[in-house]
């Protein structure tokens, strides 16, 4: 396999909630297609670094970053990044599916919209092609402008990630995006993993060990805020080369 | 990219569109506050708060008007607050489902628009009339105790809700009944959020004329009430009084009732900004 | 421990009976005391009359008028009280700080609770006037400055109970704009608004029901003229207005003059009982959209 | 008998209820204040609910005295008899209706009784709507009409007075029976024309200009007379000043204090009258109604006492 | 070691939501003095089964259950049996911490007071014993009068097992009573769990498979709904019977 470039960068990266220290020096570097699964326990910072990748954490009173989080090598937190820019670019799926609660069209083709697309041509093919990658397509095509809320929530979760492929990023980011699904779904969302991985660079937070065995290249384990170890999934899950890294995959806490 | 730098350009002028908004709500505030203070500061003194009504502007006070007031504000509380408490309680934890418990929570959204002024002719017929209370307090505190149910009904309900399952699945597997789970667990940790909703009623009580209007409370009454079955008056009705004087003097008097209106008013709806938020810091479930 | 449970329970239910009983008493005061009225006057003169004027000589019974008063000065007020208090809701609630929004939304508050005669007089002695400079046909009693003096009143409903339920649309929603790359503005009117349009309908609805059981503003500012126009610059009269006149004025109790303020109140009572159960099924038939 | 006119009740004690008319309120009113130094023990409400209201409750003998701008309604004094009550009528003081307009009305001077009913009078309604069609001297402008509310005795003494039947007036004026609406009403209106009570022209004439009435009657004074203290006082200003009243019903004459504080009431009222702006009868008719009344305690009166 | 009793049997149960069949036929029988774990994908109805054992979904609209669940051979869904009592013996600690909000020693004799026991020498004596059984006592015993939301996620759960030890019951529910905590707190409380079963039937449900190898002795498969495997633990961890089971400890989903 030819080397593949970094993607996405972070370089001595603190981040706080107010006085609260929650990620300690995070220096990580994620190849582009590939797939970074975050893991940790509760609590260990896994969503907030996340979260920083796109900037969602902007919003949240008293939330601060130091140090420097670089997409194709430009700091997103530079001051003349426009952040809606950049999370047409690094999109997000969330733990809970959370569709608009309008019609499945409009849901995918809201990010669009809002860019101020408005040719009903150029929205419905750009539904259709997003709602197919994510395996959504076949299901929904007749009702397309049925209540998103009327889906089955593995359904739901799809219609998020294709709602996030229609504005065409190259990152996507997912906080644990099965956590809430049945088995059958949460299958369903791994093989589309596997599948997005070909065209997105992929982070995924996840709880589930075996879940991060089965879809990720990469895996990073944080520890009460802090990177404890970051390598090729493979070799960490056989071994591992941190004791705290063994411990919790092995399960003996978390 | 023109396209999105127009939007930054509508989001920039909303925000500025929002600041205009709020502030012309606070600059109208301002502008009563103020042209009411102007007004009403000079004559607001002891004197003032301790002298009874007089046909003569500058000895006229306004001690029967508050203490009337109090009177119906404890009068009230005592009436609203269990029957309040109790029917929310009923609403939330017992009769949840089925036709009557729908019923009562239409009736109860309904009774909470029903303009004050009918209140008036209920408590005119009801309690002035057929209950022979006359223009009393108790019939001034149940009619207004009446306006203010639904209010407490309501707020009981969502602070109730609040509460959140665990700690009623907590009491209960402790083997608690149900009354026993309401009234160590759900009632002590939803109080903080009633007792804001009450206060919150209860001002609005406070400034209520039309209805007191109504059932005959418009009156001259030199003396400071001793029972519930006494007549009485209180700070709006002697706002509303003074302000139809031909004396300009009571103008001014009537400017000074209000700032005391106010400041009781403010006083109260501190007092549930407090206990909201001590609440909201106090239980993080 | 079963007996006192029952017992407890029984006194709840009583408690909650006592609302039943409440509006069952509205009912019967107003009716029994209105079907004296509509034995002499009929329902369809009533409804139908152009004029008001049961305290003259020469009697008319046609509620239209005092319907028009009333929605006239509705309908300012909402026209005010709507797009203000929205965008305030809006504002606090995705551009505004946090500590902001703390300070701002009680103080506003306040508007709703200065007392009404004290707004009935701003209307009259300040806003009249400064109105007058502009539209020099404006007589000096108007639905217009009453009508926007109540707007300013209703305000904070809006505001407060709009942002209310604007604040409690999941988290999830607003990131889920954020997320796609939207602007506040967009995340606000795309996603949070409509989301949110049950709570903020409810708090309109709340905000007109509000307006329309309105009595002191008017009584003082608006005039007292019953007139069937929707001509916001002359007198009109309300509803609530003629009961509170007719219930202090000289008028002999059982006679039919008297017994004009029931049938003028179940009308009263009949609109904000349409508009309360019209909020009450929004409320119902949205509520549990999500979660 | 209840002469107690010494004023030497300082010790009676009880309850002495009054309510009715607004009009005559702040009379009771200011004759209540006062009496609390006569008799500290005698607590003395006055409520505002109107003459039919007062009425309504006098009959029923739910207050002793009621306050009425106007007479009592045949069907009312019925029902005291069915409640085997009687009551005497006592006039306390008069009240002048002032006609008025804006202080820069430079064109009316005075009007005469006629040109008033043609304004008001119900045929009027929709046509007379400028001020030339009552003078063509006077300007081509709108005529802006203010007055009571239609529910008040002021508004119906002023269309028995002046269109000759009660509340019966055109309907397409500005009413309110606050007053001081009235007057801030006229002040601010150049083409208006308004009418309520003395006391309210009084305390704002800088505010407004009050119009000389003439009833075409030379017997009570001569030409355009304008409403002041001692035109009503000696009946010229006619026909708009009225009698206030208060009625004193039998049963609560049973009480020492209703008939010491109705005493006081007759002795104080001219002057307290003249205080607040209304206008005291002249002596010698207060001393008719301290007759009347002490024949009433005494249970000759009875019923008949009414004028 | 001697055979002991069946304290817990369900005889052919089934439970449903409404229409929703949560519980298929489910027939198992836990002895006294041991540590039942029910493991399996989420939404499998675990829960269910849980709360069926002391009626917590009585108060559940639409739920119904048919078949019998004995309780020391007593069938607690018959008419005469009063929940109250029933709660006492079969006591429940739950996912997230829920203590009341209230002072610990407040936490701890709710159950007592509740009974009608105002004795002051009696509680405290009641509250310091089930601390002390809660490993919680050294910790608190000077701040008994302190709010017991001031406590750490960890002490807060063991304050909630001290609170359903006050009542003295002969069987313990716990629903993933770790899964919210941090791994410290989740040894102590497994450490705890290992104490008391040598006074109590403990049945505790879990999504983590090492959990319940440390501290189970009987693990019962659960899977939509129904039972799919019951077994000794160290059988079934080591040579499952069930394919399912088998695909599921292995970590092929869930
Ligand atoms: N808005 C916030 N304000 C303050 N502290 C926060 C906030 N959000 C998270 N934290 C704290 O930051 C730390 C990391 O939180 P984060 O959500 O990143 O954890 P996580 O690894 O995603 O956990 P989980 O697996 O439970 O989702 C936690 O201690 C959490 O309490
Ligand atoms: N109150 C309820 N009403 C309707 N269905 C419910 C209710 N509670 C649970 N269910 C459904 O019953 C099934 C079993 O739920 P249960 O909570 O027992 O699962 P679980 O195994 O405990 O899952 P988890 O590991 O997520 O806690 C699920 O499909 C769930 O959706
Ligand atoms: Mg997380
Ligand atoms: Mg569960």
């Amino acid at each position: 396999m030819s080397k593949k470039h970094n993607k996405l960068e972070a370089k001595n990266l603190n981040a706080y909630y107010g006085d609260f220290h929650a990620l300690k020096n995070i220096n990580i570097a994620m190849e582009e297609k590939n797939v970074t699964a975050f893991i940790g326990p509760s609590g260990c910072g896994k969503s907030t670094f996340l979260r920083t990748l796109n900037r969602m954490n902007d919003y949240i009173e008293g939330f601060r970053v130091e140090g420097d989080i670089l997409l194709d090598g430009r700091d997103i937190y530079a001051k003349d990044v426009r952040v809606d820019e950049l999370r047409k670019e690094v999109g997000m799926v969330f733990q809970k599916p959370n569709p608009f609660p309008k019609s499945i069209y409009e849901n995918v083709v809201y990010g669009l919209k809002i860019q101020g697309i408005k040719k009903k041509s150029v929205l419905e093919e750009a539904a259709e092609q997003s709602l197919r990658q994510a395996a959504l397509w076949e299901e929904v095509k007749d009702k397309l402008d049925k209540s998103a809320l009327a889906l089955s929530g593995g359904q739901q979760q799809r219609l998020c990630i294709a709602r996030a492929l229609a504005i065409s990023p190259s990152v996507l980011l997912m906080d644990e995006p099965a956590s809430a699904l049945d088995p059958i779904s949460t299958a369903k969302i791994e093989e589309l993993i596997y599948e997005l991985k070909n065209d997105y660079t992929i982070v995924i937070v996840t709880h589930n060990m075996q879940q991060a065995g089965r879809v990720s290249d990469y895996t990073a384990f944080f520890y009460m805020g802090e990177l404890v170890e970051y390598n090729k999934t493979k070799s960490m899950f056989t071994s591992p080369k941190n004791e705290r890294t063994q411990n919790y995959i092995t399960g003996r806490f978390g | 990219m023109t396209n999105s730098e127009l939007n930054r350009l509508k989001d920039k002028a909303f925000q500025i569109f929002g600041i205009f908004c709020t502030f012309i709500g606070l600059v109208v505030l301002a502008i009563f506050l103020i042209d009411i203070v102007m007004e009403g500061a000079k004559r607001l003194d002891w004197d003032f708060l301790t002298s009874l009504p007089s046909r003569r502007a500058s000895q006229a006070g306004i001690k029967t008007a508050w203490v009337g007031t109090l009177w119906i504000l404890v009068l009230t509380t005592l009436i609203a607050l269990p029957l309040g408490v109790a029917a929310g309680v009923y609403l939330e934890e017992y009769g949840k489902k089925g036709r009557w418990a729908n019923f009562l929570e239409i009736n109860i959204a309904n009774l909470a628009g029903v303009p004050s002024i009918i209140y008036g002719l209920l408590g005119l017929e009801i309690f002035v009339r057929q209950m022979k209370l006359g223009s009393s307090l108790l019939a001034g505190a149940l009619t207004l105790s009446l306006l203010i149910l639904p209010i407490i009904i309501v707020t009981t309900r969502e602070a109730i809700k609040a509460v959140p399952r665990s700690i009623r699945d907590g009491s209960y597997a402790l083997g608690a009944s149900k009354w026993q789970t309401v009234w160590n667990q759900v009632l002590p940790a939803s109080f903080g959020s009633i007792l804001t909703g009450i206060i919150l009623a209860l001002s609005r009580a406070v400034g209520e004329t039309a209805p007191l209007i109504v059932i005959g409370a418009l009156a001259y009454v030199p003396f400071t009430p001793s029972s519930p079955l006494d007549e009485f008056t209180v700070l709006p009705i002697q706002i509303f009084n003074w302000t139809s004087r031909p004396q300009e003097a009571f103008l001014t008097n009537a400017a000074a009732a209000i700032i005391v209106l106010l400041l009781l008013t403010f006083l109260l709806n501190g007092i549930a900004v407090y206990l909201r938020n001590r609440q909201q810091r106090k239980v993080k479930w | 421990m079963r007996v006192t449970e029952k017992i407890i329970e029984g006194l709840l239910w009583l408690s909650a009976l006592i609302t039943i009983l409440v509006t069952i008493g509205i009912i019967w005061v107003l009716l029994s005391e209105s079907i004296g009225f509509f034995k002499e006057v009929s329902i369809v003169e009533f409804l139908t009359e152009k004029e008001w004027t049961p305290l003259f000589a020469n009697k008319k019974f046609g509620i239209m008028p005092l319907v028009a008063g009333t929605l006239l000065t509705t309908l300012i007020a909402i026209a005010v009280a709507l797009p203000i208090g929205l965008t305030i809701a809006i504002y606090l609630n995705e551009y505004a700080h946090a500590r902001m929004k703390q300070i701002v939304k009680p103080m506003l508050e306040v508007l709703a609770t200065i007392p009404t005669v004290v707004y009935g007089f701003f209307a009259l002695t300040v806003v009249t006037p400064f109105l007058q400079q502009f539209i020099p046909g404006l007589a000096g009693f108007n639905a217009l400055s009453a009508g926007i003096v109540m707007g300013i009143m209703i305000i904070p409903m809006i505001s407060s109970l709009s942002e209310d339920a604007i604040s409690s649309v999941p988290r999830s929603l607003r990131e889920a704009a954020y997320g796609m790359g939207s602007t506040r503005l967009q995340t606000s009117f795309g996603v949070m608004v409509p989301a949110a349009s049950s709570g903020i309908i409810v708090s309109v609805i709340l905000a007109i029901s509000r307006a329309v059981g309105e009595t002191m503003i008017v009584a003082v500012a608006a005039g007292q003229q019953p007139r069937l126009t929707m001509n916001p610059l002359v007198p009109i009269e309300t509803i609530t207005t003629y009961i509170v006149q007719v219930s202090m004025g000289d008028v002999p109790q059982g006679s039919l003059e008297y017994k004009t303020i029931f049938a003028a109140g179940i009308t009263l009572f009949v609109f904000t009982f349409a508009l309360n159960n019209l909020s009450f099924w929004i409320k119902k038939k949205y509520q549990e959209k999500y979660d | 008998g209840g002469n107690q006119e010494n004023a030497g009740g300082s010790d009676l004690s009880g309850n002495v209820q009054v309510d009715g008319s607004s009009t005559v309120y702040p009379v009771t009113e200011a004759v209540a204040e006062e009496y609390r130094a006569e008799a500290p023990n005698v607590r003395v409400t006055v409520g505002v609910s109107g003459s039919g209201s007062g009425f309504k409750k006098l009959v029923r003998g739910d207050v002793d005295v009621a306050n009425a701008s106007r007479s009592i309604h045949d069907d009312e004094a019925k029902a005291a008899e069915q409640n085997g009550l009687s009551y005497v009528e006592l006039t306390v003081a008069y009240d002048g209706l002032t006609v008025v307009v804006h202080p820069e009305n430079d064109w009316v001077k005075e009007i005469t009784v006629e040109e008033l009913k043609k304004i008001w009078e119900p045929a009027a309604q929709g046509k007379i709507t400028r001020w030339n069609q009552i003078r063509p001297e006077w300007p081509d402008q709108e005529l802006h009409l203010y007055g009571p509310g239609v529910e008040s005795g002021t508004y119906d003494y002023f269309t028995e007075a002046i269109v000759g039947e009660a509340r019966a007036s055109r309907g397409d004026f500005t009413a309110s029976e606050d007053d001081n609406v009235l007057v801030q009403g006229v002040s601010t209106d150049k083409y208006a024309l308004g009418f309520f009570g003395l006391a309210y022209y009084e305390e704002n004439k800088s505010k407004l200009k009050a119009v000389a009435v003439d009833d075409g009657d030379d017997s009570n004074g001569k030409g355009a007379i304008v409403a002041s203290l001692e035109t009503v006082k000696d009946g010229s200003y006619a026909p708009l000043s009225r009698p206030l009243f208060i009625y004193v019903q039998s049963k609560a004459v049973e009480r020492p204090e209703v008939v010491d504080f109705v005493n006081f009431y007759l002795d104080a009222a001219g002057e307290l009258a003249q205080e607040i702006g209304y206008i005291p009868l002249p002596d010698n008719l207060y001393d008719e109604q301290r007759q009347k009344f002490e024949q009433f305690v005494s249970g000759k009166g009875a019923a008949s006492a009414k004028q």
